[in-house]
């Protein structure tokens, strides 16, 4: 049974990565990217059990934990950068 | 099956050479650090598939073991430290490529190159 | 069935590289780095490396993209001109490839008990580490005990490359020495004045924090370790400087402080080998320790570790702060 | 008892599978970014509560099932905040919510 849902994350990561390569904006390859961080947990989880392993969910875990992270600092990014362009609009207007 | 065997080892060479790829032909300096991160990748792949023993499991000691057989742990051990000296030295890389750009404005290597030669 | 898993794995992988590689827009190719980092962490697994597994979750999809980014927000966010003399280089990779290829299909068989690497030392390690240091995981006690020397060299390594870092970016600017204005105008979009992320940021923080601790303590029963925890304790306080800002970090955790850290861990390491010496034994041979061998491994094990986990925390904050206190002009 | 713990959390495992998949397609076929960011959801909450579920219900009282437990919870807090901040870095970006199949205007700027 594990095996059905390795393979339907497997699948799903597949799915995500073709959208984090074709876009369109960069929301969209976030967006992937933190789907692809998600079923990443799934598929370690899974996978400890397959293994039969179940040590290796700390592993799961951290990636829970760090993906955030990693999503959160890239949107801090994209909104500083926003920022930065609105002012820069906002001035020209002025002058 | 003797060609899925072979596959980890394609991969490991075709990476290599992506990462080799952006690093020679890319002239921008952080895509060439991006490029230098993917061929460390390969190496590490390298390093643990060489590792891998069929029917393994992870070198951690459990409880309920009965005569386990496991991966090689050297490969990991150098690995692990690996990684985390490649992300220092990599970070190395991009100190030095900010530094770049504010002296020279710019962090294409032919722009830099052609700022020198004046 | 795991074979085929890894072969999938394994195509994802390269697919996503090309396309890191591809893409002109500097910004993709950091993000597909995270999923690259999260794709090879995931094979790490399935070729049973759980603690590289646990090192590339904790460096590559955290850390790796936060100093890409501060990188990247310090420079230019697009390539702007298009790969010169493109054929020519593929050629050459092209013929490099090959050459690698060929020597792949001299390479012992994937996952041969007997092929030169597993005959070699390791199985001494697997068979005398029961013995020796009595630790489950055997990869922290062939990096703590067994290759200790090596280890060190690594935290040296990592603490030069620290010290560079700060070297090169507390450099005052050039030519062009104006300050960005001080306004408070900038940051009422950024992500500390949005309600929702913030709580969950600090509710989290403390977490990260306990696990980071838990993976350095428990490094010596599962996957874990001081270089797995020290990425972590960072990754949790480069949350904390997304949610509440950089000054509130260094308010908490000065600079000075950081410097302390990953000096002190280095020194702590050295100074458990040195102490080797004096208790009558060698440099980094922790059985004197202790009156029984064996507790002295251990000793030894979680004061290294300690120190491990000390300087890595310390090199990688020290880095983001030096990134993203590196003024935009 | 067994059998029947056995037999619920293939059913739940199987379902989560499914969800996951469809998440996936979700994600890949819609036409906008809003659309695309609620199919990923599905996979990130349902998807996720079922599989991890159905592990929960083989691994029975151990460690492991606080484990998973306190992933679960991880992934129910992170990633729907990770989703708002998303939506709300996009609106600001002036990425606009469309009916229909709205072309995606805005390219990687």
């Amino acid at each position: 049974m594990y095996y059905v849902v390795t393979i339907a994350t497997l699948v799903t990561m597949a799915l995500a990565l073709v959208r984090a390569v074709l876009g369109p904006t960069v929301y969209d390859r976030v967006l992937s990217v933190n789907m692809f961080g998600t079923k990443t947990v799934l598929l370690i989880s899974v996978i400890a059990y397959l293994a039969g392993r179940p040590d290796f969910l700390d592993l799961a875990l951290a990636y829970a934990l760090i993906n955030f992270i990693g999503v959160l600092a890239v949107l801090e990014f994209f909104k500083s950068r926003t920022a930065r362009r609105l002012q820069e609009q906002s001035e020209r207007e002025d002058n | 099956m003797e060609l899925l065997g072979i596959y980890h080892y394609w991969v490991f060479a075709v990476l290599l050479m992506i990462g080799f790829y952006a690093v020679v032909a890319k002239v921008n300096l952080v895509k060439k650090l991006i490029g230098l991160s993917l061929f460390q990748s390969a190496v590490f792949l390298l390093y643990i598939t060489m590792g891998k023993v069929s029917g393994g499991t992870a070198p951690i000691f459990l409880k309920d073991m009965i005569d386990p057989v496991f991966s090689n742990p050297l490969p990991q051990v150098l690995i692990l430290t690996a990684i985390v000296v490649g992300i220092s030295t990599t970070a190395l890389g991009l100190g030095i490529v900010v530094r770049i750009k504010e002296e020279y404005g710019t962090i294409e290597e032919n722009e830099i190159q052609e700022i020198d030669r004046r | 069935m795991t074979v085929l898993f890894s072969v999938f794995l394994l195509t994802l992988l390269v697919i996503t590289a090309i396309a890191a590689v591809q893409s002109r827009n500097l910004f993709v190719s950091v993000m597909l780095l995270g999923i690259f980092s999260l794709l090879i962490a995931a094979n790490f697994l399935l070729l049973d490396a759980a603690d590289v597994a646990l090192t590339e979750a904790a460096v590559g999809a955290g850390i790796s993209t936060v100093l890409f980014l501060g990188a990247l927000a310090l420079t230019f966010e697009r390539e702007h001109r298009p790969t010169p003399h493109r054929w020519l280089s593929l050629a050459v990779v092209f013929a490099a490839t090959l050459v690698v290829l060929y020597a792949t299909f001299d390479k012992p068989k994937f996952g041969d008990p007997g092929a030169p690497v597993q005959v070699h030392v390791a199985p001494w390690y697997i068979e005398k580490t029961p013995e020796v240091i009595d630790v489950p995981n055997i990869v922290t006690a062939v990096l703590a005990s067994f290759r200790g020397y090596d280890t060190l060299g690594e935290v040296f390594v990592v603490f030069t490359a620290g010290i560079g870092v700060l070297f090169l970016l507390s450099a005052s600017h050039g030519h062009a020495a104006q300050r960005r204005p001080d306004n408070g105008d900038e940051s009422k979009i950024g992500l500390r004045n949005d309600l929702i992320p913030r709580v969950v940021g600090r509710l989290l923080v403390p977490f990260i924090l306990l696990f980071g601790l838990y993976v350095q303590f428990h490094g010596d029963y599962g996957p874990g370790g001081g270089f797995q925890a020290g990425a972590l304790i960072a990754a949790a306080v480069i949350l904390f400087a997304l949610v509440e800002g950089e000054e509130r970090t260094l308010e908490a955790i000065p600079r000075g402080a950081l410097l302390a850290l990953m000096v002190s861990g280095a020194m702590l390491y050295g100074l458990v080998g040195v102490a080797g010496i004096f208790l009558g034994g060698e440099f980094l041979n922790y059985s004197v320790l202790a009156d029984d061998p064996i507790a002295g491994q251990h000793l030894g094990i979680i004061l290294i570790e300690a120190g491990v986990g000390l300087t890595v925390t310390g090199v990688l904050l020290s880095i983001f702060h030096a990134f993203a206190a590196r003024d935009r002009f | 008892m067994q059998a029947v713990l056995d037999i619920i959390s293939w059913l739940l495992l199987t379902a989560g599978g499914a969800f996951v998949l469809v998440g996936g397609i979700g994600a890949l076929r819609m036409p906008n970014l809003y659309t695309r960011m609620h199919a990923a959801s599905v996979t990130d909450t349902v998807g996720a509560i079922l599989v991890l579920g159905g592990i929960m219900l083989q691994a029975g009282l151990t460690l492991a099932t606080i484990k998973l437990a306190a992933i679960l919870l991880f992934l129910l807090i992170t990633s729907p905040t990770a989703s708002y901040a998303l939506a709300n870095a996009a609106m600001i970006a002036g990425v606009k919510p469309e009916a229909g199949r709205a072309p995606d205007t805005e390219h990687d700027s």
